[in-house]
């Protein structure tokens, strides 16, 4: 029989309506899920990460609040503070250029040698932090390798050409940086939907326009973490601004520490994060505007690299004299490690060379040691780092409401703080047992280091978990789920497997840097545990210099072990299966439709 | 295996106007029903209700007795084809098909059997380790289906599962999917917007347009007996000539054309114009193949005239357009030395038994 | 905190002591800044005298302020029993906030009165002269400025490199001793921040850490810098040779440095132990003689090294100098620094 | 607005059977060219070489004298409906449309017409401000359409670009193309499976299969005289019966059927059979609407006895499937009160002047 339905009338359609609610039973499942897994999350964020940190708000009021007034117009807190913003602002800029075009040129374009050049690549971001420094000061300091072979070929004074001041800082945060960059990008890059530079190139854009109009705006949510993390870490960053004596809001912490005025040093502090949270916001903000989910029907044809003689070659040139120069500190710290103490005073490169310095550190019973305790308690956060990150991550993501941005500031808190106060602001809550830290006595247990480098970088996990989540198209979720996985299944089976890319990125950022971090773990370490880094300090610190090269030597061979090692796990079915030299950027296969 | 029932489901995003307006639906048992309607009337997001990703604003949706209005999408056993198709793309195609038996626990070798079945149910035998990104879109439409078809659900839910294949493997794979069905007696929800594949597959049709129904019924039904203008139009290619309701009996309305033109259409009970009184706006709906192409030069009455504006041809067929005052009027003529010339005069015929009455 | 770690490679994590029999001495945590080299030596001659602590003793080498801080941190629960290297201003810093407790009272009778906590919450150890570094490669010591106003001297314009001010507790006690100079002397702060204004003008570059001051130095960039005596005479002794201690005439400036006990350690009687081995007289004339440190106790004979030196000490108000400190030292960072 | 020629053009993924083989393509200027063929023959990627995303294994490609095998594709001039859309997703509907504009430098204000019309020309007028994610799939496709078509390239491009639209709305837009097309003489190439589409709009058609070319001819020609029977089963349904030659004269050729029934098969010029000798194999290929139910009974020579096994309805008549031996056959009929039911024995006459012989 022909059921006639109501002809269709432009009133609404019928009474008897059950609105649902916005409370729990009118919520999809997977919204449901959200937010149950946001709970026990929510709640390890503010045990572990957010409590923590309010010390430092509370200490910055011991005063009423009188600490503030620093930073009345003009005042030296107040150009500290113009002048971190500014430096941030540059250092995001510099190595966001940098990072993202290694990552083209490395990901984009097909050339010999590739592959090599991947991991050199991201051999910065192992730099010691110290040593780190260091090696910039005997590159290109006033009398460093480089101005003193310029000064010798040209005979222009040495000092013309070293960075000094602002630009040195600048210098070394962008060779420092740009992996946040490089490994957010070369993550975006395989996860875009190929279809649509097609289509841009085919509407009549050219290379140059199809990037800046199509990829980049598509690569949002990389160059937004990119931008994220660099701003936060050089709001943050000590040493540089140190060395180069730029007298920037650390400095002025520090300098406030030092005279005994916690309490400005507390309000500092916070400011310094507030200014981080706001940027945080204003990027959110941004990338929330427009959507980045490629809406293609099916999963687009993978991209091919570009071919073409001259453009690969153009590449490769291009490539060698970056990494060349990305590398020449790695190079400078393993020619330091093996130079003799006090000989290299004028000459431009050090005149004798010897394994003393080795020696020195393998003679030494439990010299090792320094390196086991760094790798496995920054392992240790790395695993923590990734489980919580990504978690957070997705329900950040999927989270439909007000609350994502909370969750967001909450986990990106530690990261916006300089190191030493989150420091002790671990050792400070977790010395004794309170409600707040859940009766957790950590300090002078081993357990702390690892709980140190969770807080402070399960950030850089979280933020490229993010990055890869934002390209994937929610329906495959749904697909899972109508096939019978319920959501751990899914995002354990699916989601998790095409955010790969990001979350490898991110976890291996989290362990090198907790395999170097310095300024929590030494107000935080267990006696007779100290991590590498202390141990680098010491050396650096009684003047071994020799000795402490040599341990930022073998830091940064064993973290180049990681960087291969992980490089492998990410492809292993692709070394089997294809001639196409494979790594960290290269596309197992698209994300998705 | 279980009916499916929408109880004035509506679906509003934000301050849009309803997706989905306050619909009634009853799927039966082992049905093949499928809802037809143009581009954005809402079929996918009721489809996507159905399976539960997105939760009704208001109304209740039952399986069988079961309310699952709430109930999430994995524990409510339907198997979906995606209309963007949604496969994982790092899985490769043999991989994506067995995903839904993996997660029912299926042993490996039943798995690997069941897999290989379906991927020759698609015509994708051999295809099983290619990547996804290595298939054309049809092929990739044809994973879909069998990821769908391989679990083997008690609802079938598929959103344009054959839009990318063309004719010839479309008709295979709608006599594959309908003797599935029949089998397996698993009730289907399909969505289309091509009115000859619903003809051809389904028990029973919705037409959908704008969030709202307008009938539902058996595709001979919704064809020859359209409820609204919107479904003669919508379902194959009708004439529908406005005018006025002069008189009814039982057997027969009269109705003036707006040229002035009288017509005599047949009258059934359960008319759907049963509520439009004598001196109201009414409309005649004719099939272009139940016009027939009288003569060149014929004014008999009962037959239009109008000049033919285009000759469309569609294999079979011709279509002409001729011009008839303010509307135009579509007739199929079989191939052949007749067709008429573009410019030409004709006068077709009405077969009086096919003229429909349908509200304006 | 039931919860042990365990990692392959590394044994024990926990530092605190275990439950052995009371008749052992348990064992205790020493967090110091002094050269590890240093240290283990020292302890080394500790545990040698006192073989009830063999093996017991742990040390923690970080910065002073570092170790300021993890104190600080550790407050409610201490884990550190000896700080061992602070200036007096830290020192006192953290005697205000409650978290050193009073060293044996044979060890604070020892010292005299100026070069402690007059509790004794802590105790200055040594005596740090501040004099004049060069690098002879590039200047011969009788070139070298032989007064601190000589520094000011156009001739040795660029050619004076400085540990950088502000996070450095000994450079700050140094600036402010140079404008408590003046005061002392009649006249005003300003004349101290004008004299610290053409320093900065001579000044060539601020160094980040003390390792960079002697690469700095070494490496030529400059001839010049101040700093203290013992660290000069160990980098003379070690790697640097080109670097030589010269002393002002009209003296240096000595500031203490000191150890303490921390309050509510876990073994205080493990720290009681180690104060009075190191601050004994037998400890201090083995520190002089190879360490080129100063000792606050008075010795038996003076080391030949320092006897050589002919150092004369500056006469300053310590006190004035303490509670001056953080504003002039503000004041010269946000006002003279890099502006001469 | 300038021609489009594949000459010997190959294109081989990997280690897989080339997708596209040594094909020859002469698109005439202002052409409208269809590629028609099964999932997966190749089509896309015949498309996509001449967009220039798959640069050719080997052969060149020519627009007009000027040979652009290796031409990036941003400097060839060509639009694009891609088959999955590749809408930018960061950009709202009428950015999308309005880029290709932008790139060519157009004026802001004439930019906002254009765009305006050609939103206007898919339906979406009124949906510029949406976010892609927020349209239907069909309403997705149109945005792609009116992308290409804005920016009045030398060259169109069509991949399936009305797969996901309802038939009606399908209608419309090939019209829209078509008279867009042909007011701009625009040389377009169009990737369909749908053939009755390829017949409605396209000057000519290309029959691909297996990265094949099979048949290039008018639609009539490749409907009524197919080149081989994959051609005659895949336009349209067909009958295609095996056989073997007996004789030819000049205008028939006469067939005996595999179970021994002679036909009687017109010929011609150039007949795609020509080369196959007497005795041998050659198949006969009629439509189903070109068989007629004669009786329930007849068994005159040149009727065809089966009985039938479904009857499918399709609106405005039925399909009938026979079983006549191992094969099957189909025939249209009328809807009416004579169709035949399941089960009964019919008989079918050929139309004898649309029997075509093909090579088998
Ligand atoms: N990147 C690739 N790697 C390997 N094989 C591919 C790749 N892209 C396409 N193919 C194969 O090439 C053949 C032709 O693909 P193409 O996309 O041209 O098909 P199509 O005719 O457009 O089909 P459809 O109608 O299904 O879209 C298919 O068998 C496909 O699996
Ligand atoms: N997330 C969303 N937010 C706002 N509007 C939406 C959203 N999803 C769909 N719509 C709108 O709801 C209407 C119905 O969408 P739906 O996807 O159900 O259409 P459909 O009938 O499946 O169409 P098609 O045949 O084109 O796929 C459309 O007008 C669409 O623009
Ligand atoms: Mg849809
Ligand atoms: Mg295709």
């Amino acid at each position: 029989m022909t059921a006639l339905a109501t002809p269709p009338s432009t009133t609404t359609p019928s009474r008897a309506k059950r609105r649902r609610g916005v409370g729990w039973k009118g919520l999809s499942s997977s919204d449901r899920f959200v937010y149950a897994l946001a709970l026990p999350l929510v709640a390890i964020l503010l045990v572990y990460v957010v409590l923590p940190m309010f010390a430092t708000l509370f200490s910055s009021l011991e005063d009423g609040g009188e600490a503030y007034e620093a930073f009345g117009a003009g005042g030296t807190a107040w150009t500290a503070l113009l002048l971190s913003v500014g430096i941030s602002l540059a250092s995001v800029v510099l190595a966001g250029i940098v990072g993202s075009g290694l990552a083209v040129l490395l990901s984009r374009f097909d050339f010999p040698g590739r592959r090599v050049l991947r991991v050199v690549a991201l051999l910065p971001m192992a730099l010691p932090p110290l040593i780190g420094a260091l090696s910039f000061y005997y590159l290109y300091g006033a009398s460093g390798i480089v101005p003193r072979f310029m000064e010798s070929v040209t005979g222009i004074m040495a000092s013309t050409f070293s960075a000094d001041g602002v630009a040195g800082v600048l210098l070394v945060h962008t060779m420092t940086m740009y992996p946040y960059f490089y490994l957010a990008v070369s993550a975006g890059l395989a996860g875009s939907d190929a279809s649509l530079e097609e289509a841009a190139m085919n509407l009549g854009a050219n290379r140059v326009t199809m990037w800046r109009q199509v990829l980049m705006p598509m690569l949002t949510p990389a160059l937004v973490s990119g931008a994220l993390l660099t701003f936060m870490v050089s709001m943050a960053s000590f040493t540089a601004p140190q060395f180069y004596n730029v007298n920037t809001l650390t400095m002025r912490i520090v300098a406030a520490k030092t005279s005994g005025d916690y309490p400005l040093a507390a309000a500092q502090s916070t400011v310094l994060s507030l200014v981080s949270i706001a940027f945080l916001l204003l990027m959110r903000w941004y990338q929330g505007r427009r959507s980045t989910r490629s809406a293609s029907k099916g999963t687009p044809q993978a991209l091919k690299s570009v071919q073409g003689t001259l453009p690969r070659t153009l590449a490769a040139v291009g490539s060698v004299a970056v990494v060349a120069v990305l590398a020449a500190p790695v190079v400078t710290i393993i020619l330091l490690a093996f130079t003799v103490d006090g000989t290299w005073t004028t000459q431009i490169l050090p005149p004798q060379y010897t394994v003393a310095n080795f020696v020195t550190i393998f003679s030494d019973p439990v010299s090792l040691r320094p390196l086991l305790v760094s790798s496995q308690m920054s392992g240790l956060a790395m695993l923590a780092s990734i489980l919580v990150g990504v978690l957070t991550a997705w329900v950040v993501a999927r989270w439909k409401g007000r609350g994502a941005g909370w969750l967001d500031v909450m986990i990106m808190l530690p990261w916006a703080l300089p190191g030493t106060v989150v420091g002790i602001n671990i050792v400070t809550a977790f010395a004794s047992p309170t409600p707040f830290n859940l009766g957790q006595v950590f300090v002078g247990s081993l357990w702390i280091l690892p709980l140190a480098y969770f807080i402070r970088f399960v950030p850089l996990v979280f933020r490229n978990a993010a990055a890869s989540l934002a390209q994937i198209d929610p329906s495959v979720e749904e697909a899972a789920q109508n096939l019978g996985a319920g959501p751990l299944r899914t995002l354990r089976l699916v989601t998790l497997p095409l955010m790969t890319r990001g979350v490898i990125a991110g976890a291996l950022m989290a362990f090198v840097q907790g395999f170097g971090e310095y300024v929590a773990s030494v107000v935080v370490y267990p006696a007779r545990f100290a991590p590498l880094s202390v141990e680098i300090y010491n050396r650096q610190y009684a003047n071994e210099i020799g000795s402490a090269f040599a341990y930022g030597a073998l830091q940064m061979f064993a973290i180049l072990i990681v960087l291969l090692l992980a490089d492998f796990l990410e492809n292993p079915r692709r070394r089997r299966s294809s001639t196409k030299a494979a790594s960290l950027t290269e596309p197992p296969t698209r994300k998705v439709s | 295996m279980t009916s499916v029932v929408l109880d004035n489901v509506t679906k509003q995003y934000a301050d849009a106007a309803p997706s989905v307006a306050g619909i009634d639906l009853h799927i039966k048992d082992g049905e093949f029903f499928t809802l037809l309607g143009p581009s954005g009337c809402g079929k996918s997001t009721t489809l996507r209700m159905v399976a539960g990703f997105v939760v009704p604003t208001s109304g209740t949706l039952r399986f069988g007795e079961r309310d699952v209005t709430t109930v999430p999408p994995y524990k409510r056993d339907t198997g979906m084809v995606f209309q963007n198709y949604a496969l994982f793309p790092h899985m490769d195609v043999a991989t994506n098909v067995a995903f839904g038996l993996r997660m029912r626990k299926t042993s490996k070798s039943e798995r690997g059997q069941r897999v290989a079945e379906a991927l020759d149910v698609v015509g994708l035998t051999g295809y099983g380790e290619r990547r996804i990104d290595q298939l054309s879109g049809g092929q990739q439409q044809r994973v879909a289906l069998a990821r769908a078809l391989v679990i083997n659900p008690s609802v079938l839910l598929l959103d344009e599962p054959l839009s990318n294949l063309d004719a010839k493997l479309r008709e295979e794979t709608r006599a594959h999917i309908r003797s599935i069905q029949q089998a397996s007696a698993t009730t289907s929800l399909y969505v289309t917007h091509d009115q000859a594949e619903a003809m051809a597959m389904s028990d029973r049709i919705a037409v959908m347009s704008a969030g709202h129904l307008h009938q539902v019924g058996t595709p001979r039904e919704v064809y020859r007996r359209p409820a609204t203008s919107f479904v003669a139009r919508f379902i194959g290619r009708s004439n529908v000539l406005a005018g006025t309701l002069l008189g009814r009996d039982e057997r027969t309305h009269t109705v003036r054309l707006s040229n002035g033109e009288l017509l005599t259409v047949p009258n059934t009970e359960n008319s759907p114009t049963a509520h439009i009184g004598v001196e109201e706006d009414i409309a005649v709906s004719i099939r272009p193949e139940d016009l027939r192409v009288v003569s060149t030069g014929s004014t008999d009455a009962g037959t239009l005239r109008g000049r033919v504006s285009a000759v469309e041809y569609t294999g079979a067929s011709c279509t002409v357009t001729l011009n008839y005052g303010e509307t135009q009027l579509l007739a199929t003529v079989p191939d052949g030395p007749d067709i008429p010339a573009v410019d030409e005069l004709v006068s077709v015929q009405p077969a009086v038994d096919r003229l429909w009455s349908v509200a304006p | 905190a039931a919860l042990t770690l365990s990692a392959c490679g590394l044994d024990d994590g926990g530092s605190k002591p275990s439950a052995e029999g009371s008749d052992a001495a348990a064992a205790f945590t020493i967090y110091t800044a002094r050269d590890k080299a240093l240290a283990e030596g020292v302890v080394a001659d500790f545990e040698a005298a006192n073989p009830a602590y063999k093996g017991k003793v742990t040390i923690l080498t970080l910065g002073a302020q570092e170790a300021l801080e993890r104190i600080r941190g550790e407050k409610s629960n201490p884990q550190g029993d000896v700080w061992w290297g602070g200036t007096s201003q830290q020192m006192t810093q953290a005697a205000n906030d409650d978290l050193l407790d009073k060293a044996p009272t044979a060890v604070v009778d020892a010292i005299p009165a100026e070069a402690r906590h007059p509790e004794g919450l802590w105790v200055g150890e040594m005596k740090l002269a501040e004099l004049f570094m060069i690098n002879t490669d590039m200047m011969p010591l009788d070139q070298a400025p032989s007064d601190w106003d000589d520094l000011l001297k156009p001739e040795y314009k660029d050619k004076i490199a400085i540990r950088d001010v502000e996070p450095s507790g000994t450079m700050r006690s140094i600036y402010s001793a140079m404008i408590q100079n003046k005061v002392a002397s009649g006249e005003n702060v300003e004349a101290g921040y004008t004299w610290l204004k053409s320093l900065d003008a001579n000044t060539k570059v601020y160094a980040a850490n003390p390792t960079d001051l002697y690469q700095r130095m070494s490496r030529q960039e400059a001839p010049i810098s101040l700093w203290n005596l013992q660290d000069i005479m160990l980098q003379k002794s070690g790697s640097f040779k080109m670097l030589s201690p010269k002393v002002p005439t009209s003296g240096a400036p000595m500031l203490i440095d000191g150890v303490a006990k921390v309050k509510g350690g876990p073994n205080g009687a493990g720290a009681d132990a180690f104060l009075s081995f190191l601050l004994s007289n037998e400890e201090q004339a083995k520190l002089a003689e190879k360490h080129f440190q100063i000792p606050t106790v008075k010795l038996k004979s003076e080391p030949s090294w320092l006897a050589e030196l002919n150092l004369k000490e500056m006469k300053l108000d310590w006190n004035a100098i303490a509670s001056n400190e953080t504003e002039w030292i503000s004041y010269w960072a946000s006002n003279i620094k890099n502006k001469g």
